[in-house]
Formats: C-alpha cells, structure tokens, sequence
C-alpha cells in the first residue's frame, strides 16, 4: 500500500514536471510532436528508474561510510552519465527496433535536470532502495504524463490562431501554468514519505 | 428597423475613414451583426444550410442556465445579478479589447463564458475578484489561445481555479445560507449568514450527510448556481434535447461517479461519500451539464467523449475523498480538459491507423 | 425523409410532377461530351444535313462516347462550350465544342429495334455505344469501344441507382406507366452483360409495385433506406460489396461494380428495342421557387428554355444542377442540356437581413437540433431558401459534422489539417471514403466550407493514388491503357 | 571593444538564456517566489558560469571530443559544489530555501551550452565576457520574475511590505503554477518588445 501511494503521489500530487519544474529544457523542446513525446516519456522513465536503482547504492554504501556527502553532485553525474551511455549500449546491442525509435532520445536525457533531481530528492526525503525505485518510477510516469498531454495540446494548438510573441514556449508556459493548477487539486491526497 | 439598419451601417462606414473612431468598426460591425442577420445567399454546395448558427448556439446554453441564475438571485439576493453583471462587463471588456488590439473578429463564445463563470463562484466573493477571476480566464485561459474555438481549457474555470489557488481564504471557507420561503432574495440585496462549509465540506470534517431532498431542491449552501440540482438537471437535459451538448458526457461522467463512488464506500467507507449524495452535492451535476460537456475543450470523437466521462468521474470522487480539497469538480475538468487532444489523437489513431510520415 | 432526426420533409413535394415535353425548338447545341469521356472534334461540316439521331462526333480511338444530333436539321455553327469539365469533374481537360443545328420543320429518327433476346451481348454493347448511352457512370460503360477504361469483363455487378433521395429530386421515371419498359430495359442489360449480377435499388417509399422485378433471376432488389446521402452510388456500393474495400478508394469499377443511373434501362429499352437513340433527356424541376414537373427535351436545347418561363412572380431565384445538397450554382442559363443533367433546383434567394434571426423562436423542422422553440411561434412560415443564415465563424468542435456523415469521417479534422497543408494528416483522415451528401455542411453552425475541403481533399488524393492514372495521352487524345489481353477476356462464349 | 559590449549585451537581451533559449528553465521556475532567492541564485549561477567557462577555455582543444560533455559537467561540478559549501556555511537559511536546487546548477543546460558552444574554442577573456553577459542575463530574468511573483504572492519586496497592509496575497503568485503563467507572461513581453525573426 505505501509503495502504491507513493507511486500515485508521484504521479500526480509530486509530479516532478508540474509541482517542482524538474526536466523543463526537454519537456519545452520536446513536446513539439506526439510521437517524439512518447520516445522521450519512455526514456526518461527508464533512465530515472535505473539511475535511482544505482545511486542510491552508491551514496549509502560508497559516499556515506566515507563522510564523501558532499560529493554527492559528482558522484551522481558520473553515475548518470555512464548509466545512459551503458543504457544506449545494451538498447542498441538487444533491442535494435526500440533503438531507432528511443536512441535518439538517450544522450538528451543527461543533461535533464529531472534525472538528477528524483536522485536528489530521494536522499533528501530518506527513501530505502524500494521506495526510492517505485518513487523514481512514478516520477519517470509523471514527467511522461506532462510531456505527452503538452504535446497533443502543441498538436491540436498547430491549428490556432496564438499571438506571434506567445508562439512556441511563450504558449507553453501558460499551458503549463493551467496545468499545473490543475495538478493542484491533487494537494494533500497521499503522502510523498 | 430599416432606419436603424441604415444607421448602423452609416456610422460604421463613418467610423472606417476616421483617424481615431476606425479602431471601433469592428466593434459596430458586430453590433451589425448581432442585430441584423445577413441575407447571405450559399455560393457554394450545399445550397440548403441549416439555420443553426453560432449566436443561437452559445444563447441556448444561456437559456439553459437562465432558470439556475434566477435561482441564484432568489437564494443570495441581487447581489447574485451584480456578480453576473460584473464578470460580463469586465470579461467583456477584456476580450473586445483584446480582439481589438489583434485586429480579429469578435467571436460569440463569451456569451457563454460570462454566465457561467460567477454561478461558479461562492455567494459572497467580493466583485473585484469576480472581475479579477474573468479577465484571467478570458485573456489566459482563451485569448492567448487564439480566441473562441481554439482555447484548451474551459475559459470559466481557468479563472474559477485561478480564484481558488490565489485567494484560497475568500473562495473556500466562508459561505452563505440560502434564503428560502416567500420572496426570499428578492427582495434584498445580500445575505449575511455566514456558515463555514458546504455539504461536501461538512462530510469531508465531520462525516456528516446532507439530506438528499434539501440538496435537490437547493436549500444549502454552495456555489451560486450550483445549489439546485434539480434546476440544472433540467437546464441540461434542455441542451441535451437540443443537441447543444453531447448525451455521452454527461451519462458517463455522472454513471462514473455513481458507480466508483459505490465502490469507494465499500472500501473506504469513512472517506468516500455515498453515491446519490455525491451526485446532488457540490458542483457536479453543474459541472457535468455545462462545463465538462463545453465542446471546444472536451474530446470531439464519441470513444473519446466515454473515456473522458469515466476519467472524470474518477478523479472527481478521488479528490473528494482523498485530497485537501472537499470538491474536486473543477480540478478534474480542468484535468481531464488537458488529456482532451489526447483521447482524441488516440481514437483517431484507432480508427484510422497512425500518420504514416509525420508532418515536418 | 429523415435524416439522422433532420426533417427534410419540407423539401419535399407530395404531387406527382407533370411530364412536360418541350419540343418547339430553332435551334439546338449539342455539346461533343456528355459524361464521361474525352471531348471529341465533330465530324460533320457546316453545312451537312443531318438526321435525328445521326452521329455527329466520333472517335474510336479515344476514351469516349459519340455524339449524335438530337433533331434533324442544317449544321450552322461550331461553338466552344464552358462550363463543362468542372460539371464532370473528371480529368478530360479539353474544351467541349458544341455543334449547333438549325432544327427543320421535318422530323425522323435514324434506327430502328432490334430482337435483343437472340442478340450477342457484343452487338448490344456496339448498339448502347452507337445510342450515345455509353457516357453514364462514373468511369463510363464498357464496351469493346474505347468508352470507358474498363473491358466489360470487369463488370461483376452492375448497380441501377433508383433512389431518389435528396431533397427537390424527382424520380425521372413514373413507374406506374413505365414498368413495363422499364423491366424489359433491365433484361437487356442482364443479357449485355451476361457474366454480372444485376442489382436494382430502390427509396423505401417507391418500391412498392416492383416486387415483380425480383422474379427474375438475374435481377435483386434491393431497397435503400429514405436517407440523402443513400442515393449516391458510393453508398449503394458500400452495402453491396462491403465498406472495406470501398474505403481503399478508387473507381467502382476497380471493384468489379458499375454504377448506371435511374433513366438507364429505359433509355436501354428506347434505344435497343424501339431503336430510338438517346437523343432526348429527361429533367427533374423543382423547388420552391417553381413549379415542379419533370422535363423533357431534346439534348442540347438551352437550359432557359428547358426551364421555361416557370420562376415564380418577384422570386429572386438560384438555380442548382443536381441536388441542392452536392449540386453546383447553374452560372449560365444559355447553356445546353447535357446528356447527363439530371435534375435543376430552383431555390429562393434570402430577402433582405433579418431583424435578431438567432433569437426568433419557430423550429424549422430541418434542423439539425431542436433549439428553435417551435411551439412559441407556430404561425412561423417556413421556407427553404439557399441562406447561408448565420456568418463563417471558428469551428467550435461541436462534432455534428461527424455525427451526421454517413461514412464516419471527421470533417472538421480534415478542414483543420487541409488548410495547414499537413497532407500526411490529411490523407490519414481518409477522405476519400466521402461520398458527397453535403450533410457536414449543411448542419456546420459555424458555417465553414467542410463538404466542400473534403471534397477537394480526396481530389488531392486520387490525384496521388496510382488507380486514376491508368489512361495515358497521345497526339489522338486521350487513350485507354487496357491490355489487348484485357479485352480478349470482354468476348463472352454463348 | 565594442565587439565585447555586444557579446555581453546579446547574452542579457537579444539571446536571454531564459527568455530567447528556453535555458535553466527548471531553476527559474523554482526558486523565483523571493527576490532574495532570485538575487542569491543569480549571483551564484554567475560565479559558476565565468569561474567554469574560463577554465573551459584554458582547456581548450586540449579535451578529447568523446569526453567534453563529462569533463565540463565535472568542472561544473566542483564549483556547484564550492557554492553549495559556501552557502551552507554562511547563509544556512538560503540554503534551506534553495534546497537541491543548488546542486541542480549543474545540469543547468545554460552553463553546458555556453561552455559548449563559446568558451570551448574562444579565448579565455572573451569567454568571461560572453559568461557574464548571460549570467547577467539570467540574473536578470530570475530578478524580473521573482518581483512580480514577490509582490502580487506577497505584497512585499525583499520581505519589505510594499503594496500596503490591506494586500491580498495572490497565493498562487508563489506556487508552481504562478511561476509558469509569470514566465509565460514575460517571455511575451520580452518578445514583443524585439519580435523573434523568421527562420
């Protein structure tokens, strides 16, 4: 039960995207298309998924024992970075149709700022290995849910007569903005810990 | 009559040379054509068209919601009336001048915006929010869009959510008792008993149910339009009638509701509502009939309209229950206006298969 | 009829329409094209005498159909015609010429009946061909002349569209006096095309006295619902070959069926059995702004005067070919009548603007919705005029567009991505499964140009699709591409 | 020199990181409800911006192509980490406000892409200047929001009340969804002030 709460908390009520605007750079230029909404949402749920699983070894058994806290941002990037290019290795070697169409995807992935951030806020909340994997998960699902309903809106927006300056990121932010209001409903449903 | 059509279109063709009065010809060019239909001949197939226009469809949803404000004004007195004059001059406003400045047409859909937006407010939000809470649903929750037809979201709850977020002590925790008996509110301007909480928010604190008679009939407190069900159930079955809204979205959100909420209670018996008080408190049968089923931001597609309806209704009852909100009618519209293109695309991918090249 | 709960009832006419023949004629233009077929270079002189019925264009060479002279007379003119491939709409681009003749006062008819039962079915064919009968259909009928891009093998099932369905269409035969011809006609073509299966579809309401038909059996009938859309032949086709395979687009005839209209097996019947050509065309005259009556005229005689002089008093009128739902505006009232033209609508033109029309309540009984308060204003007249009502707006998804189509497409979809040129989108979308009813139109309150952005859509398509480009030119026009092979197999064994 | 004023000048207007770019999005929106926070995260930004592009550009060709990317988010690193020392030792209540958005510095995508695309093959003098001028830039953007979600969220500038004690707090103005509607809201003012060109 706990573990599903937090799940849904992750999804909805702590969404990653709407609620603490991690992974925003990708989500903007990313939700162009649907289809490359969809690759980038399965990526990153997967790469977040198996970032969290290694780092939180690596923090608990490498950097604590140590008093190496402070180096956790480089220890991190590190662990992100070779875990996407690893990721790419064996997606490339083994499933060659999901690599066309997720490949591209991959390197994008490191730079954004949610992977790092799930990694973060699950030190900062205490999470055991489990809880920080489902919570992971569900904020890989989150960013996915946020990425693809932005692009089918920026879809069905090709049709709409939005004001020069607004064009483009302008419009999104206000979306965004709704949507995160929206989101806001969720408050106080299940409990992120 | 003649002589007032002449008039009109003299001081249009006046106002169309001058250097300053020119911003102001769409403004009577709308006029125009508010008062007088034009006799436009078909140039193309087919030559019989159906005299269904857009002006007569925005008003039927008026007409529906008529009787919903007259009891708003006979519940919370005039100032009920003030409320509704305050959001359609300030919204009013706020689009002309907004299609004035982009040089578009002015389109009809705020006819609809106007009303229904303060039936969906407390009794005694002050005007100023009222006005404050328009002009944020209009500019960004429609304009900035590209006007009617093109907004995401529903314009009204843009702004009723805005007011909610923002002003978290005015919109939620004082509300009034309706009059009853006699003339009631028409014969005051407001009403100052004050209560802390609706029904929905009474059930959320204390476990205790309304009474299914007083919430059908109207007398208890809540959102303007929102305390008779019975008015706009009536109001809706009216539309449905007249095919302005679609059967599909209202039968599924509400059968949702219904059916998750008979669930719920089984299961989690101190949080969720039983299923008929659920349906008759709060907004929902209000936002079923006239906000959910708003066809520019609900799915077009019958498949999607069902799936819509029942991920309405199941985030509606999981917000009552669950979260810090007592009602989560306008969340879940908000929330599922947002997966709208969504259902969409995916019916069409269903039906017609995926787009072979996607557009460059 | 009905259509999905809209009421066209109004539009329609309970008498039976008088059979007017109008005759008296100086001169008449017979137009080198009518239907299918590319336009053809008369082969006749200013000058030569010619007979009623006699072939003035010809060219075997060429996809096409001849011409003939539709009442004796003195060849005195050669015009150029307008207006001719756009009422087609096919892709014979060329001019249509028309062939102008000075009617004289002596009349007689070049043919004579044959004894069809004995008849090869290759002769019967030869015979439509040399009739002129061979244009009908949408790729033409096929014969062992180049008149249509099909061998006559291909002909698997061979549909007579009699419904008449779309409002202000009158039924160009009066079953009741004709039946007997009318069935004859259907036996002769079951004969023609001895290898296909003869399908006769009727509208609900008018089937009544043809139960006879289905003794024979060659010959099924069928009966279509009081529906519009249900009398185009795309629509009958889909209930006799199954959807799918409609939806892939393409001629009919790439599908085995071929589509001939109502007047088809009586003109057959005229043609093989009391060997009068088709020289004469009926026309179906109607609306509010005339009297209705079904015409009948020599081809080529001005379309003013097939009409006659039957324009209501002070009507400002507009005068449609073909229904008043998929129609086109008639532009020209000079213009000869076609072998092809089957019905004229006359609608009144809206008087004037109108004081709050969208508040006045009075249910128009063909709308779409019911938001009209009939009952406040029973007194309400109500007309059926060519207004547009209301003024383009945003499409505000209200979905009737697709509610109402008949073959589920999404019209305003396709109006949105055809008018960003997302062509991947458009073509996804599936425009071509439309079959033309004008109904998304019709019920559209924004009043946007849908019947007609699909419309132009599956053109688009096709243009692309590899089914319509089986036809090459060469220096003779325009000429079919059937295999030696293919019309081998035309020659049936008796 | 007046090359050097519109390198520094094209990162604070015509290429704004936040408004032009769509750049450090994440920590814009975060952390802008306070002025103090949006001037603190300024500053901060700026010292590891020019203090990595002038190593960066000391670097040079000298980093092998395959490895640039996490050599750079290393460097970056460090000095997030130096800023995150120094603000935990000094100023212990930013550093609670600001949380993990510290640390999120490095994946900031303004710092990778100037690094990656100027300071790399630029000189070091010129990729200080071209690092100021986006810092600035992104300072600026950071301050420009934080005013208005500060004033309408709270009524008050740097905690000072501003707008009068009969203020109602827009609540919004300082939660997520206010963040995203101001910067919406500026980026269409930024943009219609110099209008983005075709292409």
């Amino acid at each position: 039960m706990r573990y599903i709460s937090i799940l849904i908390a992750a999804i909805f009520a702590h969404n990653i995207a709407l609620r603490y605007f991690l992974g925003w750079c990708p989500l903007v230029s990313q939700s162009k298309k649907l289809s490359s909404a969809w690759g980038m949402g399965v990526a990153v749920t997967l790469v977040m998924t198996v970032t969290s699983a290694v780092n939180w070894p690596v923090y608990n058994y490498l950097l604590v024992p140590y008093g190496l806290e402070y180096l956790q941002y480089i220890a991190f990037i590190i662990v992100i970075a070779s875990t996407v290019q690893v990721l790419e290795m064996v997606i490339e070697r083994f499933f060659p149709s999901l690599y066309t169409t997720m490949g591209v995807f991959l390197p994008l992935i490191t730079v954004n700022c949610a992977i790092l951030g799930v990694s973060l806020f699950m030190i900062l909340r205490d999470y055991t290995l489990l809880t920080g994997i489902v919570y992971a998960l569900g904020s890989g699902i989150g960013w996915s849910v946020a990425i693809v309903s932005l692009a089918s809106i920026r879809e069905k927006l090709r049709f709409a007569d939005v004001p020069k300056p607004l064009q483009g990121p302008g419009i999104t932010m206000l979306i965004a903005g709704i949507m995160a209001f929206a989101f806001l409903g969720f408050s106080g449903m299940v409990g992120i810990k | 009559m003649n002589k007032l059509e002449r008039l009109l279109s003299e001081i249009s063709s006046y106002t169309e040379d001058h250097p300053y009065l020119r911003y102001i010809t769409e403004v009577i060019d709308t006029i125009r054509s508010i008062v007088f239909e034009p006799g436009v001949s078909a140039e193309e197939s087919p030559f019989l068209r159906d005299y269904i226009e857009i002006k007569r469809y925005m008003f039927a949803v008026v007409v529906a919601v008529a009787p919903a404000a007259l009891a708003s004004i006979y519940f919370y007195g005039w100032r009920a009336l003030a409320m509704i004059v305050v959001s359609y001059v300030a919204g009013g406003i706020a689009e002309v001048g907004f299609t004035l400045i982009r040089k578009e047409e002015i389109t009809e859909g705020f006819l609809v915006t106007g009303i229904l937006f303060p039936l969906i407010l407390p009794p005694n939000t002050p005007l100023w929010m009222v006005a404050v809470g328009i002009i944020i649903g209009v500019i960004l929750g429609k304009e900035v869009f590209g006007g009617t037809g093109y907004n995401i979201f529903n314009p009204a709850l843009v702004g009723r959510v805005f007011l909610t977020i923002t002003f978290p002590v005015a919109m939620s925790s004082e509300w009034l008792i309706p009059l009853t008996g006699g003339w009631a509110g028409f014969n005051q301007f407001s009403v100052d008993t004050v209560t802390s909480a609706t029904p929905l928010g009474v059930f959320a604190n204390a476990g205790t149910l309304a009474p299914l008679r007083e919430l059908f009939l109207g007398n208890i407190p809540g959102c303007l339009g929102e305390s008779s069900a019975l008015l706009v159930l009536a109001g809706g079955i009216f539309l449905m009638l007249a095919r302005i809204i679609d059967w599909r979205v209202p039968v599924s959100y509400l059968g949702s509701v219904f059916l998750f909420s008979a669930l719920g209670m089984y299961l989690w018996p101190n949080q969720v509502a039983p299923p008929l008080f659920q349906l008759l408190a709060g907004g929902l049968m209000f936002g079923a009939m006239y906000m959910a089923t708003d066809p520019v931001s609900s799915p077009t597609t019958k498949e999607a309209k069902w799936v819509y309806g029942v991920f309405l209704g199941v985030m509606t009852v999981s917000i009552r229950a669950f979260s810090g909100y007592p009602e989560g009618v306008m969340f879940s519209i908000l929330l599922m206006n947002m997966f709208a293109p969504l259902f969409d695309e995916m019916v069409m991918t269903l039906r017609y298969g995926p787009i072979e090249k996607p557009y460059k | 009829m009905k259509i999905f709960g809209l009421d066209l009832q109004q539009y329609e006419t309970e008498n039976k329409p008088n059979l007017r023949v109008r005759d008296e004629l100086e001169t008449v233009t017979v137009p080198t094209k009518g239907g299918y077929g590319s336009s053809l270079s008369p082969s006749v002189e200013i000058g030569d005498r010619v007979e009623a019925g006699e072939i003035i264009a010809r060219n075997d060479d060429s996809i096409s159909t001849p011409a003939l002279a539709s009442l004796a007379g003195e060849i005195i003119e050669i015009v150029e015609l307008d207006g001719y491939h756009e009422e087609t709409g096919d892709k014979f681009d060329a001019k249509v010429q028309g062939i102008k003749i000075k009617v004289s006062p002596e009349q007689s008819i070049k043919g004579s009946g044959i004894e069809w039962e004995k008849e090869k079915p290759k002769n019967l064919r030869e015979l439509l061909y040399l009739a002129g009968l061979t244009s009908f259909g949408q790729t033409g009928v096929p014969t062992e002349f180049n008149s249509s891009l099909f061998s006559p093998a291909k002909v698997e099932h061979l549909l007579v569209n009699g419904v008449r369905t779309e409002p202000f269409v009158h039924h160009l035969v009066d079953f009741s006096e004709e039946f007997a011809s009318y069935k004859t006609g259907l036996e002769i073509l079951a004969r023609t095309f001895p290898k296909s299966q003869i399908h006769f579809v009727m509208d609900e309401k008018t089937q009544e006295n043809l139960k006879e038909l289905s003794s024979s059996q060659r010959i099924k009938v069928h009966s279509a619902k009081n529906e519009s859309y249900m009398s185009k032949s795309k629509m009958l086709a889909r209930k006799i070959l199954g959807r799918e395979k409609l939806d892939e687009g393409g001629y009919l005839l790439d599908h085995g069926l071929l589509a001939l209209p109502e007047i088809f097996p009586l003109a057959t019947y005229r043609a093989v059995v009391e060997g009068v050509p088709y020289i004469r065309r009926r026309i179906s005259l109607s609306g509010p702004a005339t009297e209705d009556s079904i015409i009948e005229t020599p081809i080529g005689a001005p379309v003013k005067y097939a009409i006659g002089e039957d324009v209501k008093d002070n009507v400002d009128a507009l005068t449609i070919k073909g229904s008043p739902l998929s129609g086109q505006k008639l532009e020209d009232s000079e213009m000869p009548v076609s072998k092809d033209m089957g019905s004229l609508v006359q609608l009144t033109k809206p008087q004037g603007s109108q004081f709050l029309a969208w508040l006045q309540p009075g249910l128009r009984k063909n709308s779409y919705t019911n938001a009209f308060f009939s009952a406040l204003a029973p007194h309400k007249k109500k007309v059926a005029d060519s207004g547009l009502h209301g003024e383009e707006r945003p499409c505000v998804y209200c979905g009737w567009c697709s509610d109402v189509c008949p073959v589920d497409i999404l019209p305003f979809q396709i109006l949105k991505t055809h008018e960003h040129e997302m062509i991947d989108e458009v073509n996804r979308l599936q425009p071509q499964r439309c079959v033309d009813c004008g109904l998304c139109s019709y019920v559209c309150p924004s009043k946007l140009p849908l019947s007609d952005t699909v419309k132009s859509a599956k053109q688009e398509q096709s243009d692309e699709s590899h089914n319509y480009v089986k036809y090459e030119e060469n220096e003779k026009g325009l000429i079919s591409v059937i295999t030696e092979e293919e019309k081998g197999r035309g020659e049936e064994s008796e | 020199m007046s090359n050097m004023k519109d390198i520094y000048t094209a990162g604070v207007w015509e290429d704004n990181p936040v408004f032009r770019q769509m750049l450090g999005l994440c920590i814009t929106l975060a952390i802008t409800n306070k002025v103090v926070n949006g001037v603190t995260m300024g500053v901060a930004v700026f010292f590891v911006l020019t203090a990595s592009a002038f190593i960066v550009s000391l670097l040079g060709e000298s980093v092998p192509r395959r490895v640039r990317i996490p050599v750079y988010m290393l460097v970056i690193a460090t000095f997030v980490t130096l800023v995150y020392m120094f603000l935990k030792a000094f100023f212990m209540p930013l550093s609670q406000a600001l949380g993990a958005y510290v640390g999120l510095i490095i994946t900031n995508c303004i710092i990778l892409g100037r690094l990656e695309s100027f300071s790399s093959d630029n000189s070091p003098w010129d990729s200080i200047v071209d690092a100021a001028g986006v810092a600035t830039g992104f300072a600026l953007a950071l301050i420009a929001m934080s005013v208005v979600r500060e004033l309408l969220g709270f009524g008050t500038l740097f905690g000072v009340q501003v707008l009068g004690s009969g203020w109602t707090q827009w609540v919004s103005m300082i939660l997520a969804p206010g963040g995203f509607l101001v910067l919406g809201l500026l980026i269409w003012v930024q943009r219609s002030i110099s209008p983005v060109e075709e292409g």
